[in-house]
């Protein structure tokens, strides 16, 4: 081994360890480009947003498309069969329901709440009764058995996360979980690790952005917003999620 | 060179000038150093006896980290106990290595040559050992690289104000440092083992580790200079090291801790505890290996001089924390050294003024300097005597704090002893295995003093062959 | 490369051939000696070692990261500890000491490999294990014209073995 | 509420609640565990007005002891989480004592009974209800066909309420006498001279109005009579500083009242009555000093005092044998001295104690049961067996007794001797109505759906009048016909029958969100007790007097299987999870014992081996002990933890009928071994540093304070400021300079408005009695873990194998606690004995004190401790690495560390077993092992009250909510609130010329603020 090769092949080595280490630390932090205020969104960004949205999850139940997979296994993109396939698209985008149609209590509590069976039959017992899922439900329904959904989206017990805060505060619900509304089956948005978490509450969260990430164009108070720079930042106290 | 001696029979060496007059030429030195590294039936035996120590020691710390820290004798508010003051024991044990292979070599003290190799393997240890105490501590040791400064997703930093963190630098600096320097040293050595070896494995071995040492003379050159700048850098180091460590005690406000002593006490104390470990090591060592003709009485009664010395020192600064409790006039620091020295922890205060401060007034007998058996029981003494002066430290003053009705007492259990157990069991493994696969004695320095062969002049002799001591073995002429 | 090495007994010896050397001037010379003498180094008469230049600006950059860690990290998520400054520049002292000496030391041992060319993979030519042992040797590696000159000046000045190498 | 939803494959509704919980499941921290597959499980119909994750509030009654306090039970979905006070209720006011927060636990406690069971070949078996109902009705058919139901019993634990006449009309029917409310805590003497007296069982005691108190025996502010008015009242009494009265306890043992009181009479056992009979003139000072072994110049001196303080409130309390006379001779005095109507006022009577039947009821129905003519024995709540004088004989008599029914819903020494067991639901999963005060009914309604499978004792009762499908009843359509028209006499169910009494469905609905409402409940004749065997003294066995006493934790021995009544120290002795032997040191010099060493005391009835504790506060020819510990079959905590003190009692009853528990002879011996005391105390005495400080009244009026803490050298102990700022002591660099821009959020401008805010809190130690129920209160907010039990103990420490085993290594986990000094100058066994001259006694609650400038934050090498911007102190669980450095530099020692897994349910160290684990807030996250924990000001109540000020566009408001402790506190002791803010009140009591921070001259800057306690001395012309 020649002199030059021996140090270039030790460089080497720490140059891709120090990449692999910010790599692994920083990724994962910072998912929807932030478009910087007064700037319009580039064809690139555009394309990248739109393509979250519309993802499904890939062969292993891990979504390659999403585009912001975290091969260190942080969760992004998993998406666990559940046992009623609930159609997202077609309640939000066909039938127009609000989100909170459903998780109801979403804007008065920490919980953004599931529905009961009830009110799912509260449709079903009229529409759609012969489609073997809704089946499923109405069996359930009857036999007095709620449906054990496998959980997505979750943060570690430590952590408080008041769902009505953020709610009160405009964030979309996509900003967190995605479109959902485009997703065939849910799957894991974001890698809801604290860098991510904490980047927006310092960062400051820009309602256009939150409502683009939501799929559908800024109104022109949000823009005006975000033309004058305007971002709600919030409290990144440690006590804040963490007690 | 005048020979100095005034009384033959009782020689008073000039630390500086110590010599080796019964080494007569450089392959003596190597035949001799070499020869040490035949393993032995004994040594697997101690070796045997030291793993297994240290699977004692294993098993406690696992079966603590399933259970919880709650199976090792801690008393909140006694929230540190015996894995503490372990650390603060073996950081300070690996004090003496560096010490003896930096600052005397800055000071030119002639008597390191021949136990600075073997005082710097026992600080590279003793620091290996201290510092998993700082993990075994822990309440989740899983989690001790959240003290570590690495970029990470929470977007947190360690807490830089923190004496821990201090700690960290401090420590694997040390150990960075204190291994960097053994093994520069080493590297020579290695070369002359290479160059001495026959197995051919053995030999690649030895040839990687030697990095293709040639001992030329500009190699020498660049190596004296580095080794110069190392020990100038080393001796900050050393005396930051301990100071950093007595910052853990003394940035609280506990009584007791709170103290700007701290810093010269705990290095001084550091130096004599290190310094003690190296006699309960070297002793041996020269008489089981027949080194006494290189490490010679001259350069023990060196030694014994440097630890009483620091012991004088410890010994001042106990005083002058008792001064300073009385003087100063804080109730409540009065009430704890009061409690310390005649109250619930008289028995351990005793063990250390005794060990650490009165037996080491012996070494002030030249007679007792010169007596290598007397040296090492005082040296067991010495050792137990600081590990006790770290308890003093750590147990009494948080057992009797500001609070009154949070006083408590303290006693471990078969965890801590078993643990405190293993961590000698880990260092002495370590140590068994370097003193049979590497020079226990530096074989290069050794030969700088030990006169060259010359063409014109007569060889060498030495200076002050009065001072040579009959128990040597091997021939005297 | 080619040249000659002679093997030495005594150390004058070999400290007279190598002042003979360099007057001569044959070739360049390189001494080995088992242990690093002050004999030499005069003969030689070699340049100042650089290696603790490394030390300098190692230890310096060591001590400027330090600093700059602790205080970007501690003001990257400001949070306040026991009413101290977010920056305490004062406890910062300690990660810039410890820092210096790190780089400061890890860097001289890296300014002495690249000047004393190790870890050196092929060695052997021109040397001899007998160099680390007792004896000393010296190297000169000149024109073939002059080999026969440089081998009759180590062995005038009492070289034990002379041999040519390639 | 909702009916549970029993589901085919096993789901049951309180199964998915757990998941359900999702804010905040209530599961260890031991990591991220987003990998794990999770269900989420929705309602299957959504009860109404139940919104996931947000609490609701029930009003009710709570039932521990028979005040009858109102309560509000928190419930999340689903589940009751937290009991506090009742802010609107006549009795309590908002307080509640530590018993009070524990009925949770009695509510989920893990050995309830799952269901019915039936006693086959001695074993008790789960059977079906119908089954049970079944044998119910069989044995009454057996016991009416028997021809002795006249002599059946029925003893249910005494409340107030409907079930008195229910069980009564039940009885009547079944041809059995009306059933005996028994309470053994009731004060029977105070409750039967109060009836004579005044007229009614328990007048209010108005202790603002009176300017001397004059306690006889009376532990008023530990479980004697009604807690948490007396103390309530007290405490606003003393709290008021100028015009405070004056306090003092007489009697053998220095109880929690006793030290409190400003001065202790130390009289023999049983004969402060010689103190009344000399008050009232009928005896000489020197007879009565000779009688009671008092100094005649005491006795004098508190003629004089008792002569000139108008109006005064005289106390009699005492359970001797001549208790009764004392009683008598005290409202006597009250009456004569004009205290009646004034500090004493019969006329706002509390109904606790209406329709309690004197225990010496119990001696005729041993009598009975040992002639066995007793027929069937029910009981519903009390454990007579336990709780009663071994010498009465009740379990050996109660064994002979054919049938025998509990409806007890824990397991204890009653019901492992009754045949069938029918458990009852819990009173917080009970409907019920109580008089807590003549006039105003206070409601009781369910908080939660049934945690196990329990029924209603009088739904079971009911039913088992119905034709049932009746396996061996004779079917004769006839009888049949009778049977119903005589059961239509009797509602539906139980709840009907509350509903009924108070005017219909419609009302209750109407009255439930308050739980209160004005009425009255039917009065009951109170059987006499027709045997009273004489008070026997048993002057010839012993050397010593036997004092025994229940606390308000204990009590009689219903709290004994609630870990968080075992774990919080007794408010006196300090001691959990142990019964102990308290004797003065010099008895202890003279027996040749040491602390801990056991000792045999002897009486009559029977003998324990006990520990010895040195107490300073009984006589020296006393000992005292604690009675409710030492069960034989009360469930997993209560069994085999100290020892029983009722087996040392003789039947021996007072003329009132009530249990004599002082005065008993008894020898004191030497026995071997010695055991470790379970205390949380250190030192017991300030060795002069100044925590808890006092003054009095005239050093305060004159400005010449009392300061003894001078520390040579030191900044002045003038309050600092640093307080007042949203940051305190931010004292260096960009962020203490006030025109920087880098702040960050400690920057009052900051969007999140934080730093805005400092959260402190001010406790007035001259009102806090050192009760504890604050500490209760924290331990049910902050799911702390106990950790006395004996199983959580270090496994391998053979010397260690007892409850309190990781007490006695200082491992309780009481974020807040309560110390409790004495002002003497030497350890306890050097006191001596000296009649003249008690030691003063300073309570004060230690917390984390949220310092501005706090030595445990700068220690942290991970920032897992810090100082918000809102001035807390905070604890990051998840960012803790355990170094516990945090601990080591926090001089007022508040940090706690989780030595073992308590929070991990897999492991033997599990503090929540199952349904325990049902309380824990979802709120607060469930700390794991190895990590550090501490008072957090309740943070989470902060962040709930911001939320909601957010979710409501408003700011939060001033004294809008506060902490645990404070809302508990009994004396009204704690206040907290936001000190940056001037309309809080905690703004103004910080400025108050009694205040002062703890070990000030720290400079920690503390946001607790404690307010000095006042000394009454005895006034200038009475002096001795």
């Amino acid at each position: 081994m020649t002199g030059r090769r021996k140090w270039l092949v030790i460089t080497g080595v720490l140059a891709i360890g120090v990449a692999s280490t910010l790599l692994s630390a920083y990724a994962g932090n910072y998912q929807v480009a932030a478009v910087a205020a007064g700037t319009t969104e580039t064809a690139t960004q555009k394309a990248n947003r739109e393509a979250v949205g519309k993802a499904k999850p890939g062969p292993w139940g891990y979504s390659g498309a999403s585009g912001y997979t975290n091969y260190l296994g942080e969760g992004t993109g998993r998406s666990p069969a559940q046992p009623v396939k609930f159609p997202h698209p077609v309640h939000v985008n066909t039938l127009q329901m609000n989100c909170v149609f459903c998780h109801s209590s979403a804007f008065k509590s920490p919980d953004p709440g599931l529905p009961a069976v009830a009110s799912c039959m509260g449709c079903h017992t009229i529409t759609a009764i012969d489609r073997p899922e809704v089946k499923k439900v109405a069996e359930a329904f009857n036999k007095k058995l709620p449906i054990a959904w496998v959980r997505v989206h979750k943060v570690p017990e430590y952590v408080r996360f008041p769902h009505v805060r953020h709610i009160y505060a405009g964030v979309t619900c996509q900003t967190c979980h995605g479109q959902v509304q485009n997703m065939e089956q849910v799957f894991q948005y974001a890698s809801l690790n604290m860098g991510w978490c904490v980047s927006c509450h310092v960062n400051g969260y820009s309602r256009a952005e939150g409502m683009r990430a939501a799929g559908y164009e800024p109104d022109s108070a949000a823009l005006t917003d975000e033309r004058q720079g305007v971002r709600k930042v919030a409290s990144y106290d440690c006590a804040n999620c963490h007690y | 060179m005048a020979t100095i001696a005034y009384e033959p029979k009782r020689p008073n060496i000039a630390s500086a000038n110590v010599q080796l007059p019964a080494v007569r030429d450089y392959e003596q030195v190597d035949d001799e150093i070499v020869a040490t590294l035949r393993p032995s039936k004994a040594w697997f035996l101690m070796l045997m006896t030291a793993i297994a120590c240290l699977g004692l020691g294993v098993s406690a710390f696992l079966y603590q980290l399933h259970q919880g820290l709650g199976v090792a004798g801690y008393n909140p508010p006694v929230m540190w106990g015996v894995y503490i003051v372990t650390f603060v024991f073996w950081i300070g044990i690996g004090h003496a290595g560096t010490l003896i292979s930096a600052i005397l070599f800055l000071f030119r003290a002639g008597f390191r040559t021949t136990i600075y190799r073997c005082a710097e393997a026992m600080t590279v240890f003793a620091v290996m050992t201290a510092g998993l105490f700082p993990i075994i501590h822990l309440g989740r040791p899983w989690k001790f690289f959240w003290l570590l400064p690495y970029p990470n997703w929470r977007l947190l930093w360690p807490q830089f104000k923190s004496p821990l963190v201090w700690d960290v630098f401090a420590i694997s600096t040390y150990l960075t440092i204190s291994t960097t320097f053994l093994f520069v040293g080493l590297i020579p050595d290695i070369a002359v083992l290479r160059d001495r070896e026959t197995n051919p494995t053995r030999k690649r071995i030895l040839s990687f580790l030697s990095f293709g040492w040639r001992n030329t003379e500009r190699e020498w050159r660049h190596f004296a200079r580095a080794y110069l700048f190392l020990a100038a850098v080393s001796t900050p180091l050393v005396l930051s090291v301990h100071s950093v460590v007595s910052f853990d005690f003394a940035m609280a406000i506990t009584p007791g801790w709170h103290t700007t002593i701290f810093p010269p006490y705990f290095v001084a104390g550091a130096i004599f505890s290190g310094i003690g470990m190296v006699f309960t090591i070297i002793i041996p060592i020269r008489k089981w290996f027949r080194l006494q003709h290189y490490v010679t009485l001259n350069h023990l009664d060196a030694a014994a001089k440097l630890c009483l010395t620091t012991s004088l020192i410890v010994g001042c600064a106990y005083m002058v924390e008792f001064f300073i409790a009385w003087y100063g006039g804080v109730q409540v620091e009065q009430d704890f050294f009061w409690n310390r020295v005649f109250g619930q922890w008289w028995w351990a205060a005793w063990i250390m003024l005794t060990c650490n401060m009165i037996l080491p007034l012996s070494l002030f007998s030249q007679k007792l300097r010169r007596n290598p058996t007397w040296l090492w029981i005082l040296s067991i003494f010495i050792n137990i005597g600081m590990w006790f002066e770290r308890f003093v430290i750590v147990v009494p003053s948080l057992s009797h704090e500001f609070e009154p009705w949070q006083w408590t007492t303290y006693a471990p259990t078969w965890v801590d002893y078993s643990i405190l157990l293993g961590s000698f069991g880990w260092f002495f493994m370590w140590f068994l295995l370097f003193v049979r696969q590497l020079p226990i004695i530096a074989i290069a320095e050794v030969k700088e003093i030990v006169a060259p062969r010359l063409k014109r002049a007569h060889a060498h002799t030495p200076d002050n062959a009065d001072d040579y001591e009959p128990e040597t073995p091997g021939a005297h002429n | 490369m080619r040249g000659v090495l002679g093997h030495f007994r005594e150390l004058d010896s070999a400290v007279d051939a190598i002042t003979e050397l360099k007057a001569a001037r044959l070739g360049d010379v390189t001494v080995f000696t088992p242990t690093p003498r002050h004999e030499f180094e005069v003969a030689v008469a070699p340049p100042r070692s650089p290696v603790r230049m490394y030390m300098l600006f190692g230890g310096l950059a060591g001590c400027l990261f330090g600093y700059w860690m602790a205080i970007w990290a501690s003001a990257y998520w400001p949070l306040v500890v026991g009413g101290k400054a977010i920056a305490s520049w004062i406890p910062y002292t300690i990660f810039g000491f410890e820092v210096f000496v790190l780089v400061g030391g890890l860097s001289t041992v890296a300014g002495l490999f690249i000047h004393a060319r190790i870890p050196r993979l092929t060695m052997m030519v021109g040397y001899d294990p007998r160099f680390s042992r007792g004896d000393y040797g010296i190297w000169v590696e000149c024109a073939p014209d002059r080999i026969a000159s440089a081998e009759a000046l180590l062995r005038k000045n009492g070289a034990v073995e002379v041999r040519g190498e390639r | 509420m909702t009916k549970p939803v029993e589901t085919a494959n096993g789901v049951k509704r309180r199964d998915f609640l757990k998941v359900l919980g999702v804010t905040g499941a209530a599961t260890a921290m031991v990591g991220c565990s987003t990998d794990q597959v999770e269900k989420l499980i929705p309602y299957v119909t959504s009860p109404d007005h139940t919104v996931p994750g947000v609490s609701n509030y029930y009003a009710t009654t709570c039932r521990e002891c028979a005040a009858g306090c109102g309560i509000i039970v928190e419930t999340r979905d689903g589940r009751a989480l937290k009991a506090e006070g009742n802010p609107d209720h006549p009795v309590n006011r908002g307080a509640i004592c530590a018993r009070g927060q524990a009925a949770l636990q009695g509510l989920y406690n893990p050995d309830r009974f799952r269901g019915p069971m039936l006693r086959q070949n001695g074993q008790l078996v789960p059977i079906s209800w119908e089954e049970a109902i079944d044998a119910l009705h069989k044995g009454v058919d057996t016991a009416m066909k028997s021809g002795k139901a006249r002599h059946a019993v029925f003893i249910n634990q005494h409340e107030q309420g409907l079930l008195h006449s229910f069980l009564d009309e039940w009885l009547a029917y079944r041809d059995m006498p009306p059933h005996i409310s028994y309470d053994a805590e009731a004060p029977f003497a105070t409750i039967v001279a109060n009836r004579a007296v005044y007229g009614v069982s328990w007048p209010r005691l108005d202790f603002g109005a009176a300017k001397l108190i004059v306690s006889f025996a009376a532990d008023f502010l530990d479980g004697w009579g009604l807690p948490v008015p007396q103390q309530l009242d007290f405490a606003e009494a003393r709290g008021k500083i100028e015009g405070a009265p004056r306090l003092i306890y007489i009697g053998p043992r220095r109880p929690l009242t006793g030290l409190n009181a400003d001065q202790w009479i130390a009289a023999k056992p049983g004969t402060a009555g010689a103190i009344a009979r000399m008050l009232a003139g009928k005896m000489t000072a020197a007879a009565a000093a000779a009688a009671t072994d008092v100094p005649v110049a005491t006795l004098a001196a508190l003629k004089k005092e008792v002569a000139a303080a108008k109006p005064s409130l005289l106390i009699a309390g005492g359970s001797g044998p001549k208790a009764l006379d004392l009683a008598t001779e005290v409202n006597t005095l009250n009456k004569s001295l004009g205290n009646v109507g004034v500090t004493v006022k019969p006329a706002e009577a509390y109904g606790a104690w209406e329709g309690v039947v004197p225990p010496a009821v119990l001696n005729d129905v041993v009598a009975a049961m040992e002639a066995s003519d007793v027929p069937a024995l029910f009981v519903r709540g009390a454990n007579p067996v336990y709780s009663t004088p071994v010498g009465l004989g009740f379990a050996a008599a109660a064994a002979k007794v054919p049938f025998k029914v509990s409806f007890s819903t824990v397991p204890d020494e009653t019901t492992a001797l009754c045949d069938l067991i029918l458990p009852d639901h819990h009173a917080l999963e009970s409907w019920g109505i109580a008089e807590p005060v003549k006039g105003t009914l206070g409601l009781q309604q369910p908080t939660m759906d049934p945690v196990f499978n329990t029924r209603a004792t009088a739904d079971v009762l009911l039913a088992s009048l119905r034709p049932l499908p009746c396996f061996s009843c004779p079917v004769d359509p006839a009888e049949d016909k009778q049977h119903a028209a005589d059961i239509a006499k009797f509602p539906p169910d139980y709840r009907g029958v509350v509903a009924s009494h108070i005017g219909g469905n419609s009302k209750l609905q109407h009255a439930l969100p308050k739980g209160l409402l004005a009425g009255s409940l039917p009065g009951r004749v109170v059987p006499v007790a027709k045997i009273m065997k004489p008070a026997i003294v048993g002057e010839a066995t012993g050397d010593y007097y036997l004092a025994t006493y229940a606390n308000l934790l204990m009590g009689d021995g219903r709290g004994a299987n609630k870990p968080w009544l075992q774990e919080l120290p007794d408010p006196v002795t300090k001691i959990c999870w142990q019964t102990v032997v308290e004797m003065h040191p010099e008895t202890a010099k003279k027996l040749g014992v040491e602390r801990g060493d056991h000792v045999t005391v002897k009486t009559v009835a029977g003998s324990i081996t006990a520990p010895a504790f040195l107490y300073i506060g009984v006589r020296p020819d006393t000992v005292a002990v604690m009675v409710g510990r030492g069960q034989t079959a009360s469930g997993r905590y209560a069994t085999g933890t100290g020892h029983n003190a009722w087996s040392l009692l003789p039947a021996s009853n007072d003329a009132a009928g009530g249990y004599q528990l002082v005065g008993v002879r008894c020898t004191v011996a030497k026995a071997a071994g010695h055991s470790m005391i379970v205390t949380t105390e250190g030192s017991g005495r300030q060795h002069g540093r100044g925590i808890a400080r006092a003054s009095t009244l005239e050093e305060l009026l004159t400005g010449e304070e009392h300061k003894p803490h001078a520390f040579p050298g030191q900044a002045s102990t003038a309050f600092l400021p640093g307080l007042r700022a949203p940051v305190a002591g931010d004292a260096q660099g960009e962020f203490s300079d006030p025109t920087s821009a880098q702040k960050g959020e400690y920057d009052p401008k900051h969007p999140s408005g934080r730093a805005k805010r400092r959260w402190a809190m001010t406790i007035d130690l001259a009102k806090c009695t050192g009760c504890s129920a604050c500490v209760t209160a924290c331990y049910a907010e902050n799911n702390i873990p106990t950790v006395g039990a004996e199983w959580q103990g270090p496994i391998l420490y053979p010397d260690r194998k007892f409850p309190g085993a990781n007490i006695t290594r200082s491992r309780e986990m009481a974020w807040l606690r309560l110390e409790r000094y004495y002002e003497i100058d030497r350890e306890y066994k050097d006191m001596a004995w000296n009649p003249e001259h008690h030691p003063e006694v300073r309570v004060i609650p230690m917390l984390c004190q949220h310092c501005g400038n706090a030595p445990c934050e700068p220690v942290c090498p991970v920032y897992a401790t810090y100082h918000a911007p809102d001035g807390l102190n905070v604890q990051v669980y998840n960012r803790c690495v355990g170094t516990r450095y945090c601990s080591n530099n926090c001089p007022y020692k508040v940090r706690y560390f989780n030595w073992f897994g308590y929070g991990e349910p897999d492991r033997a160290q599990y503090a929540f077993p199952e349904p325990l684990n049902w309380q824990l807030n979802p709120d607060v996250t469930v700390r794991a092992k190895g990590i550090m924990e501490k008072c957090s000001f309740c943070v989470q109540r902060i962040r709930d009250a911001e939320t909601l000020a957010k979710v409501q566009n408003r700011e939060i408001e001033a004294d809008e909510f506060t902490t645990a402790c404070a809302q508990a506190c009994p004396s009204r002791a704690i206040v907290f609130g936001d000190a940056a803010d001037e309309h809080w009140s905690v703004t103004k009591l910080i400025e108050d010329r009694r205040a002062y921070h703890v070990f000030e001259e720290l400079n920690t800057f503390t946001a607790v603020v404690y307010l000095k306690k006042i000394n009454h001395p005895a006034p200038a012309g009475v002096t001795a």
